[in-house]
């Protein structure tokens, strides 16, 4: 009995080790792949910031979809609000550091968050998916009705971000932008790492599997999910901003219906429920995107099309998923 | 009054529309447990195929109709076979995935076949023109649009509700291991309603295509709209789907007539505040 | 003693149909009590009303002396008043250690805590690793519930109900659907459940009744029609009624 | 070693500078999704010009590299604009169907020492938000405001105004609003519509219940349009004699095929009209439709696209291939010319194309196709917009 206690604590702790272990391991890829696509692709830094405020939003869209079972095809509500709200606070209130524009961008995603949130959280299934489309017509619509505000359908223009820590300029290069991303990337995917894994993190998965079991346990699954709706909001709103500050403008595309549902497709490709997941299906899609639309622009969405079919043929738990299952499954079979 | 009068005769015709479009994908999210984002994809094969037959075959409206709904299953049973028999039972977000994975396929392969322009089915004299009511002059076609509605919904519910393959169906739905283990061939029967789901979609194509023309992004323009009527009148039932197609037609018709620049408000404000009165849709049923 | 949970009148009804009607009980700390009743007697009404799933028309339900009636299922929980599951409702991708962990964070208020882990948490992983090890499900720590027996997902259903530390406990048939082979363990562990807790078992297996309550409660038709020891149960005329009245033999409810 | 990687360097650098007789022009629009239309008339219109003019400037052969934005998405264009300046070396900009993401770039272009030659984008804004902007296409001001002379002529005083709630629409509203009050006539009511309107009958039940005379309509080029010009007709608002009033953008050659008989007798205001009788338009017709396969997809951003890359190569004559960005700008100041939509010039002061509006009415042929058939002129128009602005 002791023996077997102590064979399991020890288990317990080498468990610990290897993930504390893939903790700096994900790191490591993320810079790896930054240094990497630095190296590979100097002179398309634009599209490689581009595609790390995606998988910002990507990753908050793991947060409530993935580790929560929360289904909304309206998440592009919580990016393009951190969008508009450093936007905003650069054009009109001259709030034009960006570090200060991050600290609104995420406050504004938050609140968007907590919106949607409560609207959301309201149903489940289905319902809560017709819930989330039309939370994110309403947001489109009054951003576009709020054209004082937010240039309605001419996009807010005009975002004149100062250099970076009163030094590195936002310029044609994108260099700085580039890096202000990855690093954004690497804190915050650092610190949803320690979220997930955290006893917060193991209520969400609690609550997504068995909500009444979790009320039986005396906890609330609702405000749990709330949490949660305004952590990913952070999330996203800093996503947002990032687009906002790289390329100086916020578009009503922010929040619209088809970024919402991109990210959802982009999620999924890569596997639910794993932050590598999300990742994964950020730079598979877009580059895929990339080099698809790049090479036959007339033709490129039935090869999506077909790409999303072959994934759910083949590769049902997602890219990342499927592969990670394979790989424990070969890790058991060796033991 | 007038006002009242005339808003309800848009609402009564622009919801019947809707309704003859979205019931095939009520068939199939409700009873087939299928969130078939690609409904409104089929709807436009439908549509292309009778705009090819009257246009540029020159047959007569009926004939392209009948050769609509018969061609656009005809297409679709294969990728139900290929595509669609994996995903019976899987989680939404698969489901999601590959739906919007076949709507993609399809808009590419409309737009390489038919080109990026609008295609319209040209009615025959007698849907021309308009019919006067007294008050207020309505399009033939709308009308024939409300027939079409009435007639689906009838025909529907008989075949759901009193004959022997409605019976299988709702056993296959409640209780498919059931339904099997009592002879009930449940493949054939969810293959018979895809089918029916795939025609109705085809048919409220080309009858709607008046008010939603057939072009190659049909499939996801109006995707949206078709997913939150069925959601709101409660995924499988057409009394719910009747009834939502028509206070949604309603609050989007006077919303546009009363307050045009705040229409989108009105309507998505509607259905939130409806999914939150009815979390199941106006005809849920309990304890799905 | 004194009186720890308590019952007052509870009315519920649904349509005009009363499923509860006039229901009082008390229990002092240490208390064994089966609640049976024949199907249909609203026992599963009774259980919703207690924990807070449903709102009494009528009615009071005490906790330590404090009215909770209230107060919502998770407000009891916290307040002592823990319930498990007829069917076993527990995480199939969590292991048995994240499912204790996770009772014992919840009743610190560290189930909320965004950072660190709970086997970094020497005195989490010390009551974990002490409540398996009662139950026996020690080997299973780092298995996930979808790879463990329905016994001992029963077992660790029990685990996670004392890891609440609760001071009543509400047992809904805890040994349903278990093989023969291993109830034992269940009986086991119900007899080493700590000695000042109130339990209350509802329970169909007489056996299990017999050898497990000091106090048997039957329910019937919505009130409570007998209440007092496992041993004048059997021999009360209205009990019989109750359980022959609705069944064509009275060894069903053996 | 380190010297040698260097010498290499120098000489790719050197090899590269004395080779540059390729000059790269980075095309920006919609060549997938729901807008493909437009992005194909781009290329039509180049390819037509290049057909027509020579793949060469002087000694210097052009290349062209097409980017996809399929909707308005300024970040993304934004992003694409970068790459093409950074990566591809691309001497000039030019495309652009929307005006966010044409906003979008404006900023870039002077770090860059690229101009911008936007081919469609039509808020009157864009030109201001950098001296190296040129446009070869219209604004929506410029499109309606001889509108509201045309239907004051026909004798109309009280005009209903319909337009799709967005910066385009919101602009056709203004301009017509203020040029039927400046010429005495009354708008009795201004309806902003949801893009996404599908059923325009309760709009014109209201056109109806207004007591105007005339209607005034934007909505963007493509399937809605159909159903608009349905409703008019269908809710027997041409029978009781109201008169449909719009910019171009309604009776786009490519719709009409689809809106046929019910468009007959609309009338618009635009700069160009497929059907233009001269010369020049014959040729690009020919050379156009060629290019896009099918003749009946031509429509206006094809022109556009053809104007804009005139005004490209006589940038590159200017500068001969140098990348000088203002000195191309001065260079087309005050140019003119005579396009397939007639005689144009670039105004020296805003940069805008000056040009013809046409008022057009939906006619059919004689082979029954649908066209838009030229029936007056407005000489020498530039962009009212740019003056509501001050």
């Amino acid at each position: 009995m002791t023996m077997a206690t102590m064979n399991d604590a020890l288990a317990g702790a080498q468990g610990k080790g290897r993930k504390r272990g893939r903790d700096l391991a994900g790191l490591a890829v993320i810079l790896g792949l930054a240094v990497l696509g630095y190296l590979l692709f100097p002179n398309n830094l634009a599209l490689l910031t581009r595609m790390t405020a995606i998988a910002l939003l990507v990753l908050s869209l793991d947060l409530v979809t993935g580790y929560c079972g929360v289904a909304t095809l309206g998440h592009a509500a919580l990016f393009g609000s951190g969008a508009y709200a450093s936007g905003i606070a650069a054009v009109h209130f001259g709030i034009t550091d960006p570090l200060l524009m991050l600290a609104c961008g995420i406050l504004g995603g938050a609140v968007a968050g907590l919106v949607c949130g409560i609207v959301i959280l309201r149903a489940h299934g289905l319902p809560q998916l017709v819930l989330s489309i039309a939370l994110i017509h309403l947001f489109h619509e009054f951003a576009n009705k709020a054209s004082a505000w937010t240039g309605g359908s001419d996009g807010l223009a005009g975002i004149a971000p100062d250099p970076l820590l009163g030094y590195f300029e936002f310029d044609l290069w994108g260099r700085t932008a580039y890096v202000l991303g990855i690093i954004l990337l690497a804190v915050v995917f650092a610190l949803l790492r320690l979220i997930v894994r955290s006893p917060f993190g193991m209520l969400c998965r609690g609550v997504k599997e068995d909500p009444i079991r979790i009320r039986a346990m005396g906890a609330s699954p609702k405000l749990a999910l709330m949490k949660m709706y305004v952590i990913s909001g952070a999330v996203a709103g800093a996503g947002g901003t990032l687009n906002a500050i790289s390329t100086q403008v916020v578009g009503l595309d922010s929040l619209s219906f088809t970024l919402s549902a991109e990210s959802l497709v982009m999620l999924v490709l890569g596997g639910t429920g794993s932050l590598f997941g999300a990742l994964t299906g950020t730079i598979v899609f877009m580059f895929f995107e990339d080099i698809v639309s790049a090479a036959n622009p007339f033709h490129w969405l039935t090869m999506v099309g077909a790409l999303l079919i072959a994934v759910v043929l083949f590769a049902p738990k997602g890219l990342y998923g499927t592969v990670a299952g394979l790989a424990a499954r070969r890790r058991g079979a060796g033991r | 009054m007038q006002t009242v009068f005339s808003i309800a005769v848009d609402a009564l015709a622009y919801g019947m529309v809707l309704f003859v479009i979205s019931i095939g994908l009520s068939v199939t999210m409700g009873l087939m447990r299928v969130v078939n984002l690609a409904h409104g994809a089929f709807a436009m094969i439908g549509g292309y195929i009778a705009s090819y037959a009257a246009r540029d075959l020159g047959l007569g409206y009926g004939f392209a109709v009948l050769l609509a709904v018969f061609g656009t299953i005809v297409i679709a049973v294969p990728i139900e076979r290929l595509l669609y028999r994996r995903i019976y039972g899987a989680p939404e977000l698969t489901q999601v995935l590959m739906t919007i994975g076949i709507t993609f396929c399809i808009i590419g392969i409309a737009n390489y076949v038919f080109g990026p322009t609008l295609k319209t089915v040209p009615l025959p004299p007698a849907l021309q023109g308009s019919v006067d009511l007294g008050f207020r002059s309505i399009a033939t076609h709308r009308i024939f649009a409300i027939g079409c509605g009435l007639g689906v919904a009838v025909a529907l519910w008989y075949l759901i509700e009193k004959t022997a393959f409605g019976v299988k169906l709702r056993a296959a739905v409640d209780n498919a291991a059931m339904a099997a283990a009592l002879g009930v061939r449940t493949e054939i029967v969810y293959a018979v309603s895809f089918a029916v789901a795939v025609g109705l979609a085809a048919l409220g194509g080309v009858v709607g295509a008046e008010l939603l023309p057939v072009e190659p992004y049909y499939a996801l323009r109006y995707m949206v709209t078709f997913l939150v009527v069925v959601s709101v009148g409660g995924a499988g039932s057409i009394p719910g789907a009747l009834v939502a197609c028509l206070l949604l037609g309603g609050i989007d018709t006077a919303g546009r007539y009363l307050v045009p620049e705040f229409g989108e408000f009105f309507f998505y404000l509607a259905v939130i505040a409806i999914v939150c009165v009815f979390p199941r849709g106006l005809a849920g049923r309990a304890g799905q | 003693m004194s009186t720890i949970f308590e019952v007052r009148s509870l009315k519920r009804a649904f349509g005009g149909l009363a499923v509860t009607n006039d229901v009082s009980l008390a229990m002092a700390p240490g208390d064994r009590v089966a609640l049976i009743g024949p199907n249909g007697a609203g026992k599963t009404t009774f259980v919703n009303l207690v924990t807070g799933n449903l709102t009494p028309d009528s009615g009071d339900v005490l906790i330590g002396g404090e009215s909770v009636t209230r107060i919502d299922a998770t407000g009891r929980v916290r307040r002592g008043l823990v319930r498990s599951f007829q069917v076993t409702r527990l995480f199939q991708e969590m292991t048995s250690a994240e499912h204790v962990a996770l009772a014992v964070l919840q009743r610190d208020g560290r189930a909320g805590r965004m950072f660190g882990h709970f086997l970094a948490m020497p005195e989490v992983m010390a009551e974990v690793a002490g409540l398996l090890g009662k139950l026996g499900l020690s080997e299973l720590m780092h298995r996930r519930v979808s790879e463990i027996a329905y016994g001992q997902q029963r077992l660790l259903e029990i685990a996670v109900a004392l890891a609440l530390k609760p001071r009543v406990l509400l047992l809904d048939e805890p040994a349903a659907g278990v093989p023969q082979s291993d109830t034992g363990r269940i009986e086991q562990a119900l007899a080493d459940l700590p000695a000042d807790l109130a339990v209350l078992m509802i329970e169909h297996d007489m056996d299990l009744v017999f050898r497990f309550a000091k106090r048997v409660i039957v329910l019937a038709a919505g009130t409570i029609i007998f209440d007092g020891s496992p041993l004048d149960v059997t021999r009360d005329a209205r009990v019989r009624e109750a359980y022959l009245g609705s069944y064509a033999n009275a060894g069903h409810a053996a | 070693m380190k010297r040698t990687i260097l010498a290499a360097l120098a000489a790719l650098t050197i090899a590269g500078t004395a080779h540059a007789d390729t000059i790269k022009i980075g095309v920006i629009g919609p060549f997938s999704g729901p807008f493909a239309l437009q992005g194909k008339n781009f290329k039509a219109g180049i390819d037509a010009y290049k057909a027509l003019n020579g793949s060469k400037v002087g000694d210097d052969d052009l290349e062209i590299i097409y980017r996809d934005v399929p909707q308005p998405d300024p970040a993304q264009s934004k992003a694409l604009a970068q790459e093409l300046v950074v990566k591809e070396g691309v001497q000039y900009l030019a495309g652009f169907y929307f005006t966010p993401d044409a906003m979008a770039v404006t900023p870039l272009l002077e770090q860059a020492n690229v101009p911008l030659v936007i081919m469609n984008a039509a808020t009157s804004a864009i030109v201001t938000k950098s001296p190296l902007v040129v446009r070869t296409s219209f604004t929506l001001w410029q499109t309606s405001t001889p509108m509201a002379k045309v239907a004051k002529d026909a004798g109309v005083s009280k005009v209903i105004s319909v337009v799709s709630d967005y910066g385009p629409g919101v602009d056709a509203e203004n301009a017509f609003k203020k040029g039927f009050e400046a010429a005495g006539g009354q708008i009795v009511e201004a309806i902003r519509m949801p893009l996404a309107t599908n059923d325009f009958s309760p709009i014109m039940q209201r056109v109806k219940d207004s007591g105007a005379e005339g209607l005034f309509a934007f909505l963007p080029s493509g399937p809605t349009t159909l159903g608009f010009v349905k409703a008019f007709n269908e809710n027997g608002l041409k029978d009781a004699g109201i008169k449909f009033f719009a910019p171009g953008d309604l009776t786009q050659e490519s719709d009409l095929p689809a809106l046929g008989e019910a468009a007959l007798g609309i009338q618009t205001t635009f700069h160009y009209a497929v059907s233009h009788d001269s010369p020049e338009n014959k040729a690009f017709v020919e050379a156009a439709g060629k290019a896009i396969g099918n003749p009946a997809e031509l429509s206006f951003p094809s022109v556009g696209a053809y104007d804009g890359m005139h005004v490209i190569y006589k940038m590159i004559e200017a500068t001969g291939g140098e990348q000088d960005a203002e000195k191309a700008v001065d260079a087309v100041k005050g140019l003119s010319w005579t396009s397939p939509r007639g005689p144009v010039s670039i105004d020296p002061e805003s940069r805008h194309i000056t040009q013809n509006i046409y008022l057009r009415e939906v006619a059919k042929a004689e082979d029954g196709s649908y066209y838009n058939k030229e029936i007056a002129t407005f000489e020498k128009q530039g962009d009212p917009g740019l003056a509501a602005m001050k």
